[in-house]
């Protein structure tokens, strides 16, 4: 298999091509055999991989650019990390493929549907293969380009276009930032090639490896959502809801995470860019978190939750746990996923977002009940969940590595995450119906695909400790053995709080019917989110778009053109002055004649004189 | 008594000046012009060119001035005054009648100082300069027919 | 009859014709002003002709007034034209060449 | 060879002439015709040319008016790829203006064929005086383009176009005047020009004019005012050369006239020129956000996108400088194109202002997609051609200085703000008017126009490599000529 790692990518890069060139010709029944086919194609191609990897796979394809002494081969890289990410890429993708055959029937736009959902799944799985910047960089904008497009699927909806066009901007920010880091790297060193790099930072002194490491940061923030750029996710949720399933919780959000511990040597020499990774991811975790609890809307609870855990999965790798981060990531695929399928399904039956149209689903949809039951569990880090096991990796090395607040902040998210989920559970499965129509159970098609990521997300999380050795032959995971009493205090503790937060969202959502829990303004501000979004379109997007009317108005049309045209009638201006001398009248002609002699006569004179 | 007879002409050639510039009734402006050229025909003479003195008298104080009074009673005429003939002539004939008596005394010319009489002109012209000779002539010819054919009045 | 006062005559006949030419509106008086100025210039040269004796420059006045004449009699026929269409021969008639 | 390619097309326009009026269909197939096989013949030099030889090849030479004003034609490896890029463009524009153009045909087509013939003459001429026979012939018909088949206000913009233009190239005339006479026996070859010694000073004034001409023509920032009239007036094909080939002329004029002949006004102005050329990316950007017009906004992009081109001239690293002549090429393609599409929108539509434009992606699927695809080259999404130019010249200028390098990068921003809204505007949301519901269907004409473009966007994005290496020998020796650093002595003895 270690001739034929690359086709991974390839299978879905030719399903896309093939839909979107044959995509209005070919039936959809074709299509929805062929794009899962290729997709499955890839899983199993990347499943073979991982288990016969032995060190690091390189190929190189062919060199995409070589101008002077920059060259970029278009080589893809298969070693421990990117295997891991591979089998849950490729894995949850087929899922999603076989899920939206469901969810996706009766709209006119499948075939499309299924060719970005192709187009997506190439993409990441270049991003996560490739073996240097640039070409990480092509999947890097790959998916953005693709969420735009699944996010603004159903373009006709004015709120999903502007959904999709803000994802891409907001993305667009951020490979700003990845763009001049990638730039400064080459200037560091030469080379974009991840090992290249890994191998060569000490050459570099720590505070320009600083620089560069925060540059690639802020693409990172901008892909998954993390503070400063999160405001395009919960927006996203206009798209269907596998997408938000497959893009906004498993694949594209994680490329960040990613993305930081592939280059974790950089990060570490820079010693200060990690600790902002781990101190805004677990800041955003804990914003985040906060925001889930007061919303209405089913898709933006958990598009918040995503956001919480990714904060997670980056506190992870910032406090030098990468094993820890990237096996909650690895987790959280599947759980999250699940969560958003699940949730898709709710919508399928009932027809709308709110929750508060919700309510006593557990009778009409019992499957479902049953697979978002696990989920919600896993995601609040009930012990025998995945979620537990990684999660609580996670504050473990948080705690042992000295980062004591981390760990706390960690623990209360941990609680939070627990009452919002179970907010959610309680809300819509829990009571009786509130929404008109009768909601059915989702069809066989969906169900099967939530079971199998059901059943992932409980027996995802048994290995932790071979997840951390496998990972040991990139050379910069550290694998620490805690005192057993610490470890059991340190569990403790999270599940405690996760109980307490389960037992107040059943407290003030099932016993009293959800009326109590309105703390006035604090749950206003909650619920406006803030109001982040309102701040950053007052400091950013109407001043620009402001300024640049007045700029049009005045200065380019007022003061440019006008030195155009100014100079143009300046001429005729002149013309005009000078026709004023023909007055028509032989005396004036005569004058100026006479005048002209004299002066000439005198010049003349003037010299003999 | 040359000297006495040239400082007549010198102010007389003024004096038509004067008035040509001054009066208010055109013709005898006009009239008074041709004292002026009148005696500078005189001077012309006084300094040995008689033949041109001649010619610029018969010329301008003739042809010329004439010519102009002729117009200004068109322009006047129309205007409504035309008793001013007896005036005209009178100073016409003055100006003409003093030129004759100047020029008979050319012979004795005081203040001649050239060396070529009128003859060597004539043979100079016929010599080198005839094309520019014949060219003047046609000049005034094409003058002649082109004011002849402005003043045809259209049908 | 000194050179000297012969050039003062040219100077005062040509001064006075422009002049002439200035101030009085109608055509007529133009067209005579201008003849005197031509007047002043031929005497000017006539006088140098004398001092140099120079057969050339007295042909060249020769020609000049024979020039004159001509130009005089096309001007003439020219103002009556404008008299005859205009009734009046100010140069005010004549400005349809304006700018 | 080349004197074939480029006075083909005028032949054609001379024998058009005599053809009746009254057959349309003959004038479109034929001039189509022509071009196409122009595009053909040009593919011949493109596949014989060595890459290794920066040198002009496929020189002629003939005296035509002696005194050093001689007829010398000769392609490397940057007029090359240029000569190229308007073959290709002049039959897509001459093909889409079929239906677009409803009367005067006749006249129309001999104006695209000597159009063409201008356009490539600029780029193969050697010779500094047949370079501005050229330079100037190529405004006249471009001139009655716009001017006759234009929009409302055509003739104001024409007018504009051409004067400012011309204004812009008569100072450069009066720069050839001086090279002429100082030159050794009066030669205007180029590469007898760039072993000129000029003292200083003189150089900067020269450098100056020559600069003008070519920064209007490009446009650079402040004298832009021109573009965005003359495109909107311009009929499709019109603007589609105008914006494609005829901007790069003026990028193409510094880097082979003003930076190599005058080093040291060069050096003196190229802060300035620097910080106008980020000024273009970023201003014209800005611009594009708030026009109504959905041309006005393709015109300020291209404003834009040249900020990027010249940026990748002026800073003058190997890398940026290459991507910069690889931009030219990315961007006459995708622009061509955000034409050919806009065109074909308005020719539906009748209509280009952008409110009441919206949701046409369900009427015309394909014409969606293809504008998708041109966004996205245009924006320069890895993966496409666009991303490859931007990468470079981003990377040389970064590398070069690096306040330059991020202010310029900022343009990756900007660019997606406001195509997105375009398309946003246009095909998303929904359809403002019932009428457009049945609009007609892009035809198999304008499908054949836009694939081959569309693979052109995928070839250059994914395979640069095929394109750089051709021109890659000659924008080195350029720039060593440009820093005079050491000459090299391969200059075959200049012919006079």
């Amino acid at each position: 298999m270690r001739e034929l790692f690359w086709l991974i990518p390839l299978f879905p890069a030719f399903g896309a091509a093939f839909l979107i060139l044959f995509g209005r010709v070919i039936s959809r029944k074709l299509v929805s055999w062929l794009a899962p086919s290729l997709v499955g194609l890839s899983f199993l191609f990347s499943l073979l991989s991982y288990i016969q990897l032995n060190g690091v796979w390189v190929k190189e394809l062919f060199s995409w650019i070589k101008v002077g002494n920059l060259s970029i081969p278009f080589a893809l890289q298969f070693d421990p990390l990117s295997s891991i990410m591979a089998v849950t890429v490729s894995g949850v993708s087929f899922l999603i493929h076989i899920y939206s055959i469901g969810y996706m029937a009766n709209d006119w736009g499948y075939n499309r549907y299924f060719a970005y959902l192709n187009l997506f799944t190439f993409s990441m799985l270049l991003l996560v293969l490739s073996a240097n910047l640039p070409l990480m960089f092509i999947g890097w904008e790959g998916v953005g380009l693709c969420s735009y497009l699944l996010i603004g699927f159903w373009f006709e909806k004015d709120a999903a276009a502007d959904a999709g066009k803000k994802a891409f901007i907001v993305n667009r920010i951020g490979d700003f930032g990845f763009l001049l880091g990638i730039f400064l790297l080459f200037t560091l060193f030469g080379n974009l090639s991840f090992n290249y790099i890994n191998s060569h930072v000490s050459a570099v002194s720590p505070g320009i490896a600083t620089a560069a490491a925060l540059l690639l940061f802020v693409g990172a923030t901008g892909k998954s959502a993390q503070l400063p750029l999160y405001i395009w996710l919960p927006d996203a949720m206009e798209g269907p809801t596998p997408v938000s399933a497959l893009i906004h919780a498993a694949t594209m959000v994680t490329a960040g995470v990613y993305m930081v511990s592939r280059l974790f040597p950089l990060y570490q020499h820079s010693g200060f860019a990690l600790e902002l990774v781990a101190w805004v991811g677990i800041i955003t975790a804990i914003f985040a978190a906060t925001i889930a609890l007061a919303q209405n809307d089913i898709k933006r609870v958990l598009a918040y939750s995503t956001i919480s855990q990714i904060g997670y999965m980056f506190a992870g790798v910032g406090v030098g746990a990468v094993a820890a981060g990237m096996f909650h990531l690895f987790t959280h695929a599947f759980f999250k996923s699940l969560l958003f399928l699940c949730a898709g399904a709710v919508i399928h039956g009932v027809g709308t977002n709110d929750m508060r149209k919700m309510g006593g689903l557990r009778k009409a949809m019992p499957v479902t009940f049953w697979t978002f039951l696990i989920a919600a569990l896993t995601i609040s880090g009930i012990p025998g969940f995945s979620a537990f096991f990684s999660k609580d990796e996670i504050l473990k090395e948080a705690y042992l590595s000295g980062h004591k607040w981390i760990w706390a902040i960690g623990v209360i998210t941990a609680g939070l995450t627990a009452f919002y989920i179970f907010r959610l559970i309680f809300m819509t499965f829990y009571g009786e119906y509130r929404g008109e129509g009768h909601p059915h159970e989702a069809p066989k098609v969906m169900l099967i695909p939530m079971s199998i990521l059901a059943l992932f997300s409980i027996i995802g999380g048994w290995f932790p400790k071979s997840f951390a050795h496998y990972l040991s032959p990139l050379g910069y995971i550290k694998v620490i053995e805690a005192s057993h009493s610490l470890e059991i205090y340190l569990l403790g503790a999270s599940l405690i709080l996760a109980i307490i937060g389960i037992y107040i969202a059943w407290l003030v959502y099932v016993k009293r019917k959800g009326k109590g829990w309105n703390f006035g303004f604090v749950y206003r501000v909650i619920y406006g989110k803030y109001y982040v979004d309102e701040l950053y379109n007052f400091l950013f997007v109407t001043p620009y778009r402001k300024g640049s009317e007045l700029i049009n108005r005045y200065f380019d049309k007022g003061v440019i053109d006008r030195t155009v045209e100014g100079s143009g009638e300046a001429a005729l201006g002149g013309g005009n002055l000078l026709s004023k001398l023909q007055t028509g009248l032989l005396k004036d002609y005569g004058l100026w004649m006479a005048t002209g002699i004299i002066i000439g006569l005198f010049l003349a004179i003037r010299s003999l004189l | 008594m040359w000297n006495f007879i040239y400082w007549i002409l010198f102010v007389l050639s003024l004096a038509g000046l004067g008035v040509f510039l001054f009066c208010r009734r055109e013709d005898r402006a006009v009239a008074s012009l041709a004292l002026t050229f009148a005696s500078l025909g005189g001077i012309f003479a006084l300094m040995g060119h008689a033949f041109l003195g001649t010619i610029l008298v018969m010329l301008y104080a003739g042809a010329v001035i004439v010519g102009f009074i002729v117009v200004v009673w068109l322009i006047v005429g129309k205007s409504g005054e035309g008793k001013s003939l007896v005036t005209i002539s009178s100073i016409v004939f003055l100006a003409v009648a003093f030129e004759v008596i100047v020029l008979l005394s050319w012979k004795k010319a005081p203040f001649k100082s050239i060396s070529f009489s009128t003859a060597e002109l004539g043979v100079f012209f016929m010599k080198d300069y005839l094309y520019l000779f014949e060219l003047t002539s046609l000049l005034i010819l094409t003058a002649v027919v082109s004011s002849l054919v402005i003043l045809r009045r259209r049908k | 009859m000194s050179v000297f006062s012969l050039f003062l005559l040219s100077a005062l006949l040509f001064a006075g014709g422009m002049a002439g030419f200035f101030i009085r509106r109608d055509l007529v008086t133009m067209l005579l002003s201008s003849e005197i100025m031509l007047a002043g210039a031929n005497l000017a040269l006539l006088t140098f002709a004398t001092m140099r004796n120079s057969i050339e420059a007295d042909a060249i006045v020769l020609i000049v007034l024979t020039v004159a004449a001509a130009e005089v009699a096309v001007a003439l026929a020219a103002i009556a034209v404008v008299v005859r269409r205009k009734e009046e021969a100010t140069e005010r008639t004549v400005s349809e060449m304006k700018g | 060879m080349i004197s074939a390619i480029v006075f083909i097309p005028l032949f054609a326009a001379v024998i058009f002439i005599f053809v009746s009026g009254k057959n349309v269909k003959f004038f479109k197939i034929a001039s189509l015709a022509v071009s196409g096989f122009v595009f053909l013949l040009s593919i011949v030099p493109f596949i014989k040319f060595e890459a290794a030889n920066p040198l002009p090849q496929f020189q002629e030479f003939s005296h035509w008016i002696g005194f050093g004003l001689n007829y010398r034609i000769g392609a490397d490896g940057i007029s090359l790829m240029l000569l190229l890029l308007t073959t290709f463009l002049a039959p897509l524009a001459i093909a889409s203006s079929w239906n677009y153009i409803r009367e005067r045909e006749k006249e129309y087509y001999i104006m695209m064929l000597l159009l063409e013939t201008g356009m490539l003459g600029v780029f193969v001429a050697q010779n500094l005086f047949l370079f501005y026979v050229f330079w100037e012939a190529m405004l006249i018909p471009m001139y009655f383009i716009i001017g006759i088949w234009g929009g409302k206000k055509r003739v104001y913009a024409t007018l504009k176009f051409v004067l400012y233009t011309m204004f812009g190239s008569l100072l450069m005339l009066v720069g050839i005047f001086y090279l002429w006479k100082v030159s050794p026996n009066h030669s205007l070859y180029f590469y007898d020009l760039y072993s000129l010694k000029i003292s200083d000073s003189t150089q900067i004034l020269l450098f100056a004019a020559f600069a003008l001409a070519f920064a209007i023509k490009v446009p650079i920032f402040p004298f832009h005012t021109w573009l965005p009239d003359a495109h909107t007036e311009a009929p499709t094909a019109g603007s589609v050369l105008l914006a494609a080939v005829l901007l790069k002329m003026g990028g193409y004029g510094f880097l082979r006239l003003a930076i190599p002949v005058f080093p040291e006004g060069f050096r003196l102005f190229s802060p300035y020129l620097i910080v106008l050329a980020i000024i273009s990316i970023v201003y014209g950007a800005a611009m594009a956000f708030v026009q109504k017009d959905a041309k006005r906004l393709v015109a300020y992009s291209s404003v834009s996108h040249l900020g990027v081109i010249m940026l990748g001239i002026f800073i003058f690293t190997f890398k940026a400088y290459t991507g910069g002549i690889y931009q030219m090429l990315n961007h006459g393609l995708s622009t061509g194109a955000l034409f050919l599409l806009v065109g074909m929108v308005y020719e539906r539509t009748h209509t280009r202002e952008m409110e009441r434009l919206g949701g046409l992606a369900r009427p015309l699927p394909l014409l969606s997609g293809f504008l998708m695809i041109t966004v996205l080259s245009s924006i320069g999404l890895p993966g496409l051609n666009g991303f490859v130019g931007e990468f470079l010249v981003f990377m040389g200028s970064f590398e070069a200085n690096k306040t330059v390098g991020i202010f310029a990068a900022l343009g990756v921003i900007l660019s997606a703000v406001y195509l997105l809204w375009m398309f946003q505007k246009v095909m998303q949301g929904k359809v403002k008017n019932e009428a457009y519901m049945k609009l007609p269907r892009m035809n198999l004409r304008e499908i054949l126009i836009m694939v081959p473009i569309v693979i052109l966007y995928f070839w250059m994005g994914l395979y640069p490599k095929f394109f750089i290496s051709k021109f890659e020998k000659s924008a080195k020796f350029m720039m060593e000529i440009s820093s005079k650093t050491e000459i090299v002595q391969v200059i075959d003895g200049g012919g006079k």
